[in-house]
């Protein structure tokens, strides 16, 4: 046989479009549902080493010890602590959506107990740069009450506010 | 009951989303190997094998590398578009990347002057009278685009 | 006595030629690429690996259970194996499973594959909004209901680390600049590199922001490439080479699901833990003396930059300006990353492989035209993936 | 091996449908509930100093789990933060393994391995037909149950192994499952029921494949000296291979689990066992479908090359005979993808431990737990692990 030249094959279409049921976990569950009925913020501390942990989990990532029911409440109100701004398209991987612009994406310390923990990654209402700064006082914004799914999405974004 | 009881009796929130974007409709290079394999099937309507000539083994699908003797295969040969059924099944629930609606029948079919079975689909046949061993021929798409489904299906001879 | 009950050495490397599309060979070729000139490295034949160890991330590269797929191409074929998955340490990871089987007495020759092949493309591959969906399909690895709708993927997290390195050191751009700069020259030299561009401070300075205030030079670029890796016993690497490299330690340092506390970001603890827990089990008092070449698994300058302090390599605060005065490059007292490292390579899967090669080349003297010039007696190997995983090996030209 | 190891506890959840719920809990949740068991057992902590657990190793399919990066998920319930982990994207069994390298090479002492899935989570045959290469086999529609098929058809072919035979493990599989409290079907089945269920692919009904369930299993091994300090009945793992089959089904006689003959042969050498039906006591296997367990007792050596029909109409596996196979049901009776392989260790180290309850084989010293993955069986491993050193 000869090694002739051949036409192009183009790569093949094989994909397999699956969609998954992600569980938020019973801790999850309760403190979306919190914010979702109650526009309130529900952390979890640590009983022996003080972490809070937002989004609650089961166990403290440091100690490992069981955080049980210790909830604490955090926030509406947080300090930013860092921030960036996205200029790619980014892809939204729950929908394939493109998003072409999205605004100032910070962390954001909430207001609550002692203890390392309790930051949030979440966008700021704030759009100019210049006026980002650091300890800069944020707080969170909810959507209207009969809009709220239950996710984190229900706080639209963090608003500057003057103290 | 694991969990204290009102995190037990909390209303459970879940979310269905695409596992991960990549994975969704994604188009894979064929290589250098594939190349020549589906041209030779879309543009003339042959099926080639690979020869490894240290185990003397015909392989179809063709491939780089012979599993036993690692030694990188090159020696192209054409084998038929007749083969003998090795296994078959047929499928009777919907699935993904299914060449045809259910039930369809599927088999493994060591073509004359391979060694190996390939995968295929099974058409134009009664699926009481499929058995092993039996003869079948390939049926060629009319429009072929370079993939193993340019081969529409082997029927039975 | 060394740390394993036996010696482990590093008796062949193998790397593919890197490139943004390799569409000449399928994932399972790719693999097999390295492999070959890992066994030609070696002098060995498929029959004497007992062990293969596989290193993939089945849901970015679009096959899952790959080892299945990969079996007859990685010389595996009724062999045992290991199949592993911690983001882009993995190559690393892959390699200390290795270590581990060969000290365990498990088998005597292991060999490590890592290959990434991510999906081609029917659009012309310019055309191809390839960053934003590898963005996409690495932030699909958050958490699926409180992460991934505002993640950006890891080039998120890098930007946040720079902004935070901005406010808390001082640090001027130009300094990270100069460090990607001299990946940039380094990566020239190094025939497996991908990105080769003869770019200057300015060209870095001038590129565009990708996210605010990582700028597009100072990230990695998508690559498609694959390595392999020989580990043996120390009784069989005497018989294979005269220039078995050993295997003094490894680590890893893992990390929690959530980043949201390492992109505050006073959290590269899982960095720290493992380079201090390196550095004190092998009685390193001072690593900037006592270590000749770092390979880091770099995607930003940043990260570079960064870690440098986290790792204890210098000082808090010290690091850019260390960088600056060009104490990293390839003939500085501290060279980081000979090879151009993850920021000009970056295949994902492979690249912690990659980092472990060039130390390996390093202490063998066989790095060819980036071969750093002075003796290299030790060097040290690092990862990065997932949730803020890390992979440490410490390779040394003496046996432990 | 270097060092002698020992697994020193074992925990496993009920193994349930989670959809039932609407998922009640999460994967660190799920897993966190047979993590908790062996921590109370042993008293051990994650320490650094070398008093406690030393590492960490997740075993997580990331495909079943829907995410790159996914055993991330199991990072705090496993103890890995700041500290050693590794992360094992096959069945939990590899992961044993991997446990057991990573202690006899010196480099730990206390290892914690934890495997957790939610297969309801997951579109089953869309997972599964994500699994075979995008060229020749993906595009021919193929999921692990179609595959399976193919091989039980050729299986049936060369050996004359009969579908009421095929039938007669899920029988058996659901009898025994009856008194294993972590198990999920025990309904009891006639040949008639299985054979006469919905045909998914031909031989192979719907009962005859593996249900849908969710759970996880959690252990923790330790070297000799501290295994005997935790507990006074340490479950030793004697000996362990795994083996890869070829890749392309067509390559393969469907009819022959060579693998599995490389792995028990190289298992059994290890061990010192030359006559396996004898020596072993127990036998957990991974059947994820009916014929699966005649054909690999054939490859397991308990019986002749197409012989796995008559061993099983002997009696010689049920509960009672020779070599009883799956006293826990086995994964007919459900067992989650990942966790598929460890469970079977679980169930092999409570049967030598004698803490199996109702389903306690007597005397049992010497055990083996197997575990596959792959279409058709492609990876195997065999595990002997006995009461005493």
């Amino acid at each position: 046989m000869t090694e002739k030249q051949q036409a192009e094959v183009l790569p093949i279409i094989a994909g397999v479009d699956f969609r998954f049921k992600y569980p938020a976990g019973a801790y999850m569950s309760k403190c979306l549902h919190e914010m979702k009925e109650n526009a309130r913020f529900l952390g979890i501390q640590c009983p022996k080493c003080k972490a809070i942990w937002w989004p609650p989990q089961v166990v403290c990532s440091y100690c490992h010890s069981e955080t049980g029911t210790n909830w604490v409440e955090l926030g509406p109100r947080g300090t930013v602590i860092n921030w960036v701004v996205v200029h790619i398209p980014a892809i939204d991987p729950r929908t394939g959506e493109v998003k072409a612009t999205q605004p100032p994406a910070a962390t954001i310390r909430l207001d609550g107990p002692e203890g390392r923990g309790a930051n949030w990654l979440h966008f700021l209402e704030e759009t100019d740069l210049d006026k980002i700064k650091k300890g800069m006082r944020v707080e969170a914004v909810f959507k209207p009450k009969e809009e709220r799914e239950g996710q984190a999405s229900d706080v639209m974004f963090f608003r500057t506010v003057e103290e | 009951m694991f969990y204290p009881k009102e995190l037990e009796e909390v209303e459970p929130i879940w979310e269905e989303q695409p596992a991960a974007v990549s994975g969704s409709d994604i188009a894979y290079d064929v290589g250098r190997i594939g190349t020549k394999f589906f041209a030779e099937l879309r543009d003339n309507k042959k099926i080639l094998g690979i020869r490894c000539p240290v185990c003397n083994l015909v392989y179809v699908p063709p491939r780089l590398s012979c599993k036993n003797c690692f030694t990188e295969l090159k020696e192209w040969v054409e084998v038929g578009d007749i083969g003998t059924l090795l296994t078959y099944t047929v499928v009777y629930v919907p699935g993904e990347n299914q060449p045809f609606g259910p039930p369809y029948a599927i088999g493994l079919i060591q073509l004359d002057g391979a060694d190996t079975g390939l995968m295929h689909v099974i058409g134009e046949t009664d699926f009481e009278k499929l058995s092993v061993g039996m003869r079948l021929g390939a049926v060629f798409s009319e429009e072929r685009d370079g993939s193993i489904r340019d081969i529409k299906y082997f029927k039975p001879l | 006595m060394a740390r394993f009950g036996r010696r482990v050495a590093v008796v062949g490397v193998g790397l593919s030629h890197c490139d943004r599309s390799r569409s000449d060979v399928n994932k399972v070729e790719l693999a097999n690429e390295s492999i070959r000139r890992c066994l030609d490295d070696a002098q060995l034949s498929m029959s004497d690996i007992e062990e293969v160890m596989v290193a993939e991330i089945d849901s970015l590269f679009g096959v899952g259970q790959s080892q299945m797929w990969y079996t007859d191409d990685i010389a595996c074929y009724l062999k045992p194996g290991v199949k592993v998955e911690t983001g882009g340490s993995v190559g690393g990871s892959a390699c200390h499973s290795a270590v581990h089987h060969v000290a365990a007495g498990a088998c005597d020759v292991a060999l490590v594959t890592a290959t990434s092949k991510g999906g081609g493309t029917r659009e012309p591959i310019e055309r191809f909004v390839a960053g934003a969906r590898a963005q996409a399909a690495m932030t699909a690895g958050m958490h699926p209901i409180w992460d991934r709708w505002v993640f950006v993927g890891p080039l998120m997290l890098f930007a946040f680390m720079a902004n935070d390195y901005l406010m808390r050191s001082g640090c001027t751009r130009e300094a990270i600049a100069k460090c990607r700069v001299k990946a940039a020259k380094n990566a020239m030299k190094n025939p497996y590199g991908h990105l080769k561009r003869d770019i200057t401070v300015e060209d870095v300075l001038n590129s565009p922001f990708i996210i605010w205030p990582l700028r597009l030079l100072e990230f990695c670029p998508i690559s498609q490439g694959s390595a392999a890796m020989i580990f043996a016993s120390e009784e069989k690497a005497k018989k294979i080479t005269n220039k078995p490299v050993w295997v003094e330690d490894i680590v890893s340092a893992h990390s929690k699901q959530y980043w949201t506390d390492a992109m505050v970001p006073i959290d590269w603890g899982s960095q720290e833990a493992g380079a201090v827990a390196l550095w004190k089990r092998n009685g390193i008092t001072n690593p900037w003396k006592e270590i000749d070449v770092f390979e880091m698994y770099d995607p930003s300058s940043w990260a570079e930059v960064i870690w440098m302090e986290w790792m204890h390599l210098c000082g808090k605060g010290e690091a850019w300006k260390l960088v600056d005065r060009g104490a990293t490059e390839i003939d500085g007292e501290f060279p980081i990353n000979p090879s151009g490292g993850v920021v000009s390579t970056n295949p994902g899967v492979p690249s912690t492989t990659m980092r472990y090669v060039e130390a390996a080349l390093q202490v063998r003297g066989d790095a060819g035209e980036h071969q750093v010039p002075r003796e290299v007696k030790r060097a040290v190997g690092h990862g990065f993936g997932g949730t803020n995983w890390n992979t440490f090996i410490l390779l040394s030209k003496d046996m432990p | 091996m270097a060092r002698r190891v020992a697994i020193v506890a074992v925990a496993q959840t009920k193994y349930d449908d989670l959809s039932q719920t609407n998922w009640k809990y999460n994967w660190e949740e799920l897993l966190y509930q047979s993590v908790k068991p062996v921590l109370e057992e042993t008293g051990l902590t994650f320490t650094e100093d070398g008093t406690g657990i030393d590492a960490s190793i997740s075993c997580h399919d990331s495909i079943w789990a829907g995410s790159p990066f996914s055993a991330g998920k199991t990072d705090d319930v496993l103890g890995t933060h700041f500290r050693p982990g590794e992360k094992i994207d096959a069945d939990g069994a590899m992961g044993v393994t991997e446990a057991l390298c990573q202690i006899a090479s010196g480099d730990f002492d206390i290892v914690i391995v934890g495997g957790v899935n939610i297969d309801s989570a997951a579109p089953r045959n869309k997972v599964e037909n994500y699994c075979f290469d995008p060229f020749y086999q993906r595009l021919m529609g193929l999921d692990m149950t179609s595959a399976a098929a193919l091989q039980a058809q050729r299986y049936m072919y060369r050996y004359g192994i009969t579908r009421e035979q095929c039938a007669r493990v899920v029988v058996k599989s659901r009898r025994n499952a009856k008194n294993n409290p972590y198990a999920f079907a025990t309904e009891d089945l006639t040949v008639e029921d299985v054979l006469r269920s919905k045909m998914l692919a031909y031989p192979i009904t719907a009962l005859e494949i593996k249900p849908m369930v969710d759970g996880s299993c959690t252990m923790i091994l330790a070297e000799e000296e501290k295994a005997k300090r935790i507990t006074d009945k340490p479950i030793w793992i004697k000996a362990v291979k795994n083996c890869y089959d070829g890749y392309y089904l067509g390559d393969r006689d469907l009819a022959d689990c060579k693998s599995l003959e490389v792995a028990a042969q190289g298992a059994y050498q290890t061990a010192g066992i030359t006559d396996p039906r004898k020596e072993i006591d127990v036998a957990d296997i991974g059947a994820y479908f009916s014929y699966h367990e005649l054909l690999w007792c054939e490859g397991l050596g308990f019986c002749g090359k197409g012989e796995g029909g008559k061993l099983l109409d002997s009696g010689a596996t049920e509960m009672g005979g020779e070599i009883p196979i799956n006293p826990s049901g086995g994964a007919l009776a459900g067992s989650p993808y990942t966790v598929e392989g460890l469970a079977r260790i679980a169930e092999a180290v409570l049967q030598l431990r004698g803490e199996a309850g109702a389903r306690q084989v007597p005397e049992a010293k010497t055990a083996l737990a197997h575990a596959t993955l792959g279409a058709c069986g492609q990876w195997q491993q065999v595990m002997i692990l006995g009461k005493e050193i």
